[in-house]
């Protein structure tokens, strides 16, 4: 298991804050299963639970970034495994595009992650954490200047 | 004068209470003593304002308690948006903002010693309540009072402890009417659309003011039983509810032709509308 | 050209094909022309001037009121309207294209027409090469130098929506940004309402814009809307090879899925 | 005689600048031009009547009106608003643009005064610049305007020497004030642009004040689609709408302009639209501008810019429409 917890933090480190939007059935259970299993990961992570990562409208993620976060991550079922049978094939298709649009005005990939991590995968989620918050971390603030940012 | 136009008032929650499904009324206190008596100095009944909930917005509606009563404003008003919405999730206790009073006015001074026949339909008895009471506060300037209120359902009947009230009264008369089908099994009002009910009473055109106030359709279907009763275009009066943002004449979206139901209404008489483009409304 | 437009036009009125011909007038800017009577056909015009989608006007409520309706119809304003068919916003057997492409005339099409037309003689329409150096340049700069470009073309937008109303694409009675419980998009001519507003109205259009560039020009400010256009419809084309326009049954991009869609990306 | 070479024109803004005045003038915009905040260096395009016009400075597009501290439990302070109206001279504003400035004090000022517009338009300087050259699209002198008019503007500046030289006139006590930091010189003014009266606006008042359920509108607005782009670049048009956006720890009340094009701009609560469709809407545009203002303010909602036409997309012009309309009062 990976953890940054080694760092000391000082006063300057940057604690990226993070926006998960993850679906009721996988990850939000993965995410669950890491916690009670005690694994440890980054603190960073504030998590917006909804029914299923096609309900996750990209107005979410645009919302997110406007009112400050460094990064938004979405997570949901592992392709064939949709509680609703096709919502994360439809969130899929959208996220292929919605990705290219912001990255061509200024949100790149070390801003917006995409998941699939199941109910079973609690390490994989810790990992996943961690992994995301050391690329925000590393990304910096997000850019005051950034026009989806509230002034 | 202030001419920080959109600086609003803070008025505190002292009572709520529903009314009808999705109704609710709240008695209103002024949080600070000078804007109080800027308001009554100001208040005069038909008047609205602008109520507010910071982060969500404004909504205009009719302030529904008479400048009789100086202590506090009432208002009545139904859940159908965004504010009304944020509104009637505000507990006793809790503020919200307040911008008027705004627009013109019933000119009851006018109607000293003549009959009143108040008919109104719904959640439109609220901008006519205040008047009723402000009259009644007032009664001996004035004639007989009557008064026709109907709604769809008798759930939708709204002030039902003060519709008793009045009931009660021996110096007015009250009718109150719900829809055919809309009745309860114990309802001892009469069952049926307001303009028949209008015609049955048949009251005196002579020497009487009328207030109408209701849904569209009511309106159009009142209107000529009053003109077959006698009443002159200039005697009936109304007051229109347009959608309004600034309440002071300027944001542009109330005006019906060439008048700003914000500044030269909301209450007209039936010989002003008339001269309105009826198909601006 | 214009003589066989216009003899078409006065013809599908004549014989009550059509009730209404939506087309261009000759004066400057070349405005929409309204034409219910034969001899006012004379009054068509076209040329590559005309920069307006016709197919805009469908989802007016004065006009599909006047069905059935023949627009002069440009290449893309074809793939417009085997769009709303597919989106089942043009009735079948209501609107006719009168199809021009640069100075020619090609006749007179319904939706099923119009798409064998594009089909067989214009199988790849799509972004004009400068537009696609465009999105290559910038692509190519930092996303810090990419913030800062749209930061400051979206600030010059007023939200007029004049973008809005040229698209025959954008025809919700409610748009996204008039919808207020919640409010998603700020309506406050400021920079982060401005971005959200131009980033969804992009975003809405992927995989159904037909590039027809009615939208920047209509911008009073000039924003570069075709870039961001162009740049969906290239990723929908790679990805899920998406032609909008081409078929009147197709599915739209979004709201079909494929198990076979990449999804490298994700973790 | 007070004269400016056209090529140092940007010297006047500089020393404006210097003097501590925001300055505001048309300046190209990567091939928009664009009435906005001058800034060292920029050269002003004096050419092309910008989209924006000075309007922007006195009625932004956006604006906070009101503020609110947010606190636990829905509880809330106000908190005043700074009012925004710094020293300015709008320079090389259009005659046209220059004389919608009387139909916005009139409307922000009948028996309530706005505050924030009124404090602005004190703090604000207006230097007119005369036409030289009209396009297709200009119609002032059918509203009571002249390429060369005066109306609004604290000083003038205009073209002479066949283009070379600009002749500055101060108009009021404010436009003295700026006297001194133009050089004296000699130099002879150019003729105004030629305009033709298009139609007269009184018989367009007339008309419309008699013909509101006219079959007229239905045909006159299937090509407008209902958005903002006439009203917002309009010099006159005012309509506006009110916003509240917050955060946990704010609120800010917003005046956003807004238009009567929009279809939902009227929406009732109930459902009930007054004005259902864009002929309705259209109609609105028109007789607000020459019916409902000339009653109410005495003065037209519409100066001439030719703005609104020369930016639609579908070629709504209301000049044309006006033209049409005393035809039919004829």
């Amino acid at each position: 298991m990976k953890t940054e917890k080694a760092d000391v933090p000082t006063p300057t480190t940057f604690e990226p804050r993070i926006t998960a939007f993850v679906c009721n059935w996988c990850t939000y259970a993965g995410a669950d299963l890491a916690g009670t299993s005690r694994l440890q990961y980054a603190p960073n992570l504030r998590i917006i639970k909804l029914p299923c990562t096609g309900r996750i409208d990209p107005l979410f993620v645009l919302k997110a970034f406007e009112n400050g976060a460094d990064a938004v991550l979405v997570s949901g079922c592992h392709p064939g495994d949709c509680h609703y049978t096709s919502g994360n094939y439809h969130a899929r298709r959208r996220w292929t595009l919605f990705r290219k649009l912001l990255a061509l005005t200024g949100i790149g990939d070390d801003r917006l992650f995409f998941s699939w991590v199941s109910a079973a995968e609690g390490q994989k989620f810790a990992d996943l954490v961690n992994d995301v918050t050391a690329k925000v971390r590393k990304a910096g603030p997000f850019q005051a200047a950034h026009p989806g940012r509230k002034a | 004068m202030n001419d920080d136009l959109y600086k609003p008032f803070l008025l505190r929650i002292e009572t709520a209470r529903d009314e009808a499904p999705d109704v609710r009324t709240f008695r209103l206190k002024f949080a600070d003593e000078g804007e109080r008596v800027e308001f009554f100095r100001r208040y005069r009944v038909g008047m609205f304002g602008l109520y507010g909930v910071p982060g969500e917005g404004e909504s205009t509606f009719c302030v529904a308690s008479p400048p009789t009563r100086e202590g506090y404003i009432e208002c009545t008003f139904r859940k159908v948006g965004r504010v009304t919405q944020a509104l009637q999730d505000l507990e006793v206790g809790q503020a919200l903002t307040f911008r008027g009073p705004y627009g013109s006015h019933f000119p009851i001074d006018s109607w000293k010693g003549r009959d009143l026949l108040f008919i109104a339909g719904g959640i439109a008895l609220p901008p006519m309540r205040s008047v009723i009471w402000n009259i009644l506060d007032r009664r001996a300037e004035f004639g007989k009072v009557t008064v026709v209120y109907g709604a769809r359902t008798t759930a939708d009947l709204v002030y039902k402890h003060e519709l008793a009230e009045w009931a009660a009264r021996p110096d007015m008369t009250l009718v109150t009417t719900v829809d055919p089908g809309g009745q309860t099994p114990d309802w001892k009002g009469k069952v049926g659309f307001v303009p028949v009910v209008l015609k049955e009473l048949n009251p005196a055109a002579k020497n009487c003011v009328a207030v109408l106030c209701g849904p569209p359709i009511m309106i159009k279907l009142t209107l000529p039983v009053l003109s077959a009763l006698g009443f002159s275009p200039k005697d009936i009066y109304t007051t229109l509810e347009n959608r309004m943002k600034c309440g002071v004449g300027k944001c542009g979206r109330c005006n019906v032709g060439g008048v700003y139901v914000c500044k030269d209404g909301p209450v007209f008489t039936l010989d002003e509308l008339s001269r309105l483009p009826a198909g601006d409304m | 050209m214009m003589k066989a437009l216009r003899q078409e036009a006065a013809k599908l009125l004549q014989e009550k094909r059509a009730a209404l011909i939506i087309g261009f007038a000759e004066r400057e800017g070349h405005p929409a022309l309204f034409i219910s009577k034969p001899e006012d056909c004379e009054r068509l015009f076209y040329d590559v001037s005309c920069r307006q989608n016709l197919a805009a006007y469908l989802s007016k409520p004065e006009v599909s009121a006047r069905r059935p309706v023949a627009i002069v119809a440009s290449l893309a304003a074809l793939r417009s309207l085997v769009v709303l068919t597919a989106e089942s916003q043009a009735a079948p057997g209501q609107v006719l294209a009168l199809a021009v492409d640069k100075d020619a005339f090609l006749g007179t099409f319904d939706v099923a027409g119009a798409a064998e037309l594009l089909r067989s003689k214009y199988p790849d329409l799509g972004p004009e090469k400068a537009l696609l150096e465009r999105v290559g340049e910038l692509s190519k700069k930092s996303v810090v130098e990419r913030a800062a470009f749209w930061a400051e073309e979206f600030a010059k937008c007023t939200r007029c929506y004049a973008c809005r109303a040229a698209c025959p694409g954008c025809y919700c009675a409610r748009c996204i940004v008039e919808k207020n419980a919640p409010q998603w998009v700020s309506t406050a001519a400021l920079g982060h309402g401005n971005y959200s507003w131009n980033i969804m109205r992009a975003f809405h259009q992927s995989g159904r814009c037909t590039l027809c560039g009615a939208c920047e020009a209509a911008c009073p400010q000039g924003l570069p809307l075709m870039v961001l256009n162009a740049a969906l419809d290239r990723e929908a084309l790679e990805e899920f090879g998406a032609r909008p326009g081409y078929d009147p049954e197709g599915k739209p991009v979004i709201g079909s899925w494929s198990a076979e869609d990449d999804h490298s990306y994700m973790r | 005689m007070k004269t400016i070479e056209i090529g140092r024109f940007s010297d006047l803004a500089q020393a404006l600048s210097t003097a501590g005045y925001r300055v505001a003038a048309p300046v190209d915009d990567g091939g928009v031009v664009r009435f906005k905040e001058w800034t060292k260096g920029r050269e002003i395009a004096l050419g092309a009547v910008p989209v924006d016009s000075v309007k922007d400075f006195l009625f932004p597009r956006s604006e906070v009106v009101a503020r609110f501290a947010l606190e636990e439990a829905g509880a809330f302070t106000p908190v005043p608003v700074e009012r925004f109206a710094p020293k300015t001279v709008a320079l090389g504003v259009r005659p046209c643009d220059a004389a919608a400035l009387a139909a916005l004090d009139a409307v922000f000022n009948w028996d309530y005064r706005d505050g924030s517009y009124n404090a602005r338009r004190a703090a604000t300087t207006v230097v007119s610049l005369a036409c030289a050259k009209a396009d297709a699209h200009c119609f002032c002198i059918s509203v009571g305007g002249a390429p060369d008019g005066t109306a609004g503007a604290d000083a003038i500046l205009r073209p002479a020497d066949g283009g070379s030289k600009l002749v500055f006139e101060a108009l009021s006590d404010k436009g003295r004030l700026l006297e001194a930091m133009v050089s004296d010189g000699q130099a002879v003014p150019d003729a105004p642009a030629a305009l033709k009266k298009r139609f007269d606006p009184a018989a367009v008042g007339r008309w419309l004040a008699a013909n509101f359920e006219s079959p007229f509108w239905k045909e006159a607005a299937l090509a407008c689609l209902g958005c903002g782009a006439c009203a917002y670049a309009c010099p006159v048009c005012h309509c506006f709408d009110l916003q509240d956006e917050s955060d946990r720890k704010e609120c800010r009340r917003l005046r956003n302009w807004d238009s009567c094009g929009f279809g939902l701009f009227t929406l009732h609560a109930s459902g009930h639209n007054p004005r259902p469709d864009q002929s309705a809407r259209w109609r609105q545009r028109v007789m607000h501008k020459f019916s409902i203002y000339p009653q109410k303010f005495k003065t037209l909602a519409c100066t001439g810019c030719g703005r609104c036409a020369r930016l639609c997309q579908a070629g709504m012009a209301i000049a044309e429409t006006c033209e049409r309309i005393e035809a039919l009062g004829r």
